[in-house]
């Protein structure tokens, strides 16, 4: 059956999240893999945003974290301060799965999403940190969607926005964040994980019709692929759901 | 703050007053929601410069700040109006040409700064960033700091857990708070008092008004004063932090007003492509801003059809099935 | 915490399940208003001892679990019950024996204490009580902090303003998180998956079920999942926090429970001059707390007239006219 | 017209109290004088109390500051830490006034309602601070209600729970508390004032029928009298307000 990677993308993320995961979710792609989860994989999710809204019932795909179609039907209507303690409090924020996005990511997983260039006087500037470096300095486990590009997987990062492992194994503890740190990046090509002892970043997958070299050109580090395999495409259910069910619309995909 | 009972006052009057060249201004809502869009236009009307800005993630409002040129400083978090504007465009350009000096907190520090305002207290600390250049690069020279009484002569103080070990915790990060001069809201309900109903998320606007030193409420439906009192569980904001209201129906268009209309997809659109370019924005301007001079007006030029579609649906408080591509 | 769906169960399991001997414990409401008396009175029943209880102002429902010898150690700001107790009786009694060991708060320390826990950092500061023995003197000994891993090593801190005179402030006061194994609170309506909505002044039980371990809501209605998902903005607790919903009509009976029923006057008397005797407490807890076995076993032997009485007028939501001398 | 003591005293407060006030309530008579100085003297004064509740309707006189009665009608209902930051944050905290009420109470307006006696073995056990410390700390005046007695009027608290001016002029600010502390002492014979200089309590009236001296034998430590004088009775008026309007059912009075 015919998919498009961005397909691929979501489907690959919703099978991360697990019955009684709460997911943090972003716009775009990211709200569509946790609403893809909610629906395929793992019904017993919850869904949540940083502007407060938690457990939507989302009739419709929002163009924005803060669209009020994020406010319809849900737990509590709070506002960020609700949010963002959910994730720092480790009573609730152990159970907390994130999916981030980036300009930039280095092979320990720490992101970019500020500026291109020196810092002061920016070649290109972004939106920002938002909720993203919060996310990733309280929560557990992360997916991290991005575009496989040489210019995107970089040595070393123009600003470090969002902590991954930092500069290592003990790098989180050193900073005095909590433990965790990124568990999958998701690309265009294939999936990294990162390596439980040395927390670098390694080849965990690629597409079908994609080899591990084809990815490693499109990295400006290089990376391990001994342990890399094909994934396993979406089937046809998870795109009947995922397009009929999800974005029938057709706004994110 | 003002603890009188009647604050009701035209938008012109409440930025004249509250609103000065170079004020430290906080403006409410998310992205594209609940933004105080008709004063964001009065100011740019007003022509007042020179200010500095506090928002957490603002969209709308924050962009059409600054490409109007009202913006000298800005703290803020994520200059994002989601599909519509990955990047805020007016933001992008104005940071990359360097005519704002910007400052990068987090969503999370920037509320919980807002907050330490709120409480009267100087800083609050949280886990968020530690390891980051959020706290290792700082937009706002040390210089630029010791200068200005305004601003914390810090952008942010990492510090030991002095009860050590405590909450699993061994450094925090301290955020100083932000008591900006004037913060303005849109909300769907006030009375005449000031007292205000926010419907759907409140974001940080409960803590960005109680922060600040003069509050300017907009409201899509100004109520008396015992209504909002029959159901004040509901109340976010009592009278004593306001300083003004005002009456303004769809205050916040072109972002979103829960359970009142959506945002305009259309305009939303329309406004990016003119963002792009210098001339083209000029012309946005005075077409949508300077020309209608009054929010009514920007509303009579929408034209009611377009209105209509916008309205919200009673059952889910957006517009169900509105065309968004 | 319990993400799951279907939390709904019988008190005397809810209580034996998460309240265990030595457990830190807490209870919302304050002094005679909206007590989980229910629970408080279920705990006493099973008789669980040791337990470390964290309030503010409490008033009821800390005295009777100190009267029957359940409390060991009490972290407070305030024991009295209005005009009925203005200290309250066997808290007084416990004191001044030695038989609990006590730490000394204000209500806003209290309160930030479980601000703190809620948001997951192991303090926050206040200007509150600088210069005072509130900071001085310490109930718990050093050794005693030292030797417990669940509570932190100092009972304050006060500190310099590292953000150098911001907010206008020299020093602040540091108060410890508390991360309570287990809060109880009695809410108005709770779903099966626990959403909670607090109708009336919340005090500080959003805080405190936020900042516990396990957190069991008692309610006067339980509802559908669906019904309080309609109107969310009123729901201060969403049901991920929850590990345990129990259905109990007048579950704050003998305290008032805000737009269901008044504190019970004649109770409230009838248990302070109970309280000032040994014996006669005994007979108290023999005659309400142990004979009944449940609590809709109490409400019956108060029957129905005497419950009519308090009911809440639906305008004011308390019982107008009542009795009160 | 026959009043009684409590009556005096209520009204005594209720004087204090003006339009735009900010009015921070304890229970018993410190709600009487803030009803009364709203139905007297001050109808654009805002009560609240530590609970959350801001500009209640009180159709009923509450028995407690959680009393539902404090519920109906508000601005909003809020929690403890609403009312408590609108007291520590100086932009509304200016506006506040405090009544508050002790065990006992020293020359600089120092008040204990924790416990008579050694701290570890108190002879006597009071409710604690409850929020009086809070308001003691924060707002810029305060009104205190007191007993005349010489075992309340003391040298030496024997625990100092709310802080008026601590040691003195500078004892504030050298603690680090905004300025502001204790304006009246309000007892059963007389009122108090606080020298601007020295901070040290002065006699400023005393009731018709009392002497300077009758009140100096109800206190431990010595106060200028010099300053004071007879304090005007209730007039009819206050009174009729005050029993018919305030408190109807006698449950203060």
């Amino acid at each position: 059956m015919e998919y498009t990677l961005k397909e691929m993308m979501t489907i690959v993320a919703a099978r991360q999240i697990q019955d009684l995961d709460i997911v943090f979710c972003g716009t775009g792609i990211s709200m569509l893999a946790a609403m893809a989860a909610k629906k395929i994989n793992a019904p017993e999710s919850v869904i949540f945003f940083e502007t407060g809204a938690i457990d939507s019932r989302l009739e419709e795909i929002p163009m924005a974290v803060a669209d009020s179609r994020v406010m319809f039907h849900t737990s509590s209507n709070g506002g960020l301060l609700d949010a963002f303690a959910t994730m720092q409090n480790k009573i609730t924020g152990d159970h907390v799965i994130g999916i981030l996005g980036a300009a930039q990511i280095d092979k320990f997983g720490n992101l970019n999403s500020t500026v291109i260039g020196d810092y002061d006087h920016p070649k290109t500037r972004f939106s920002g940190s938002g909720g993203g470096c919060d996310v990733a300095s309280f929560v557990p486990k992360s997916l991290i969607f991005m575009q496989q590009e040489r210019r995107k997987f970089v040595k070393k990062l123009d600003y470090l926005t969002s902590p991954g492992y930092l500069d290592g194994p003990d790098g989180r503890t050193n900073a005095g964040l909590s433990r965790g740190g990124p568990m999958m990046v998701i690309t265009n090509m294939g999936t990294m994980g990162f390596d439980d002892t040395t927390k670098e970043m390694y080849l965990s997958g690629y597409y079908p019709g994609i080899t591990p070299e084809q990815i490693l050109e499109k990295m400006e580090f290089s990376v391990d692929v001994s342990r890399a395999g094909e994934v396993a495409p979406p089937t046809a259910e998870e795109l009947r759901i995922l397009r009929e069910e999800c974005d029938p619309q057709g706004l994110i995909l | 703050m003002n603890v009188g009972q009647n604050k009701v006052m035209e938008l012109k009057e409440a930025i004249a007053t509250f609103v000065k060249p170079g004020s430290h201004l906080s403006i409410g809502g998310f992205t594209i929601n609940r933004n105080p869009m008709a004063a964001v236009y009065e100011i740019i009307r007003q022509k007042i410069k020179n200010l500095h800005l506090y928002v957490h993630s603002n969209g709308q409002g924050m962009d059409e700040l600054i490409g109007a040129g009202c913006i000298s400083k800005l703290e803020i978090a994520y200059g994002g109006n989601g599909k519509f504007a990955s990047t805020c465009i007016r933001f992008k350009k104005a940071v990359q040409a360097g005519t704002i000096e910007v400052e990068d907190y987090t969503n999370y520090q920037m509320t919980l700064r807002f907050l330490a305002g709120s409480m009267g207290i100087p800083f609050l600390p949280t886990r968020s960033s530690l390891g980051t250049d959020i706290i290792n690069r700082w937009g706002f020279s040390k210089e630029m700091r010791k200068g200005s009484p305004k601003i914390p002569d810090e952008k942010l103080i990492e510090f030991e857990n002095p009860f050590t070990g405590w909450c699993d915790t061994q450094k925090v990060v301290l955020v100083p708070a932000i008591n900006p001069d004037v913060t303005i809201i849109h909300v769907q309900k006030a009375d005449r008092s000031g007292n205000c109903r926010i419907e759907g998320l409140t974001f940080a606007d409960v803590e960005q008004a109680k922060a600040a030193k003069h509050l300017v409420v907009t409201c899509e439906t100004l109520c008396d004063n015992d209504e909002l009192k029959k159901e004040s569980n509901q109340n976010q904001i009592p009278f004593i932090h306001v300083d003004a209201v005002v009456h303004v129906p769809n205050g916040a268009f072109p972002t979103a007003c829960y359970m009142h209309y959506d945002y305009d997809p259309q305009y939303l659109h329309m406004y990016a492509d003119h963002a792009k370019d210098d001339d083209m924005y000029q012309a946005y301007l005075d077409r949508y801003v300077y020309t209608p001079q009054t929010h009514g007006a920007l509303v009579e030029l929408m034209g009611a059809d377009a209105m209509a579609r916008l309205a919200a649906d009673p059952r889910t408080g957006y517009a169900a099935n509105l065309d968004r591509s």
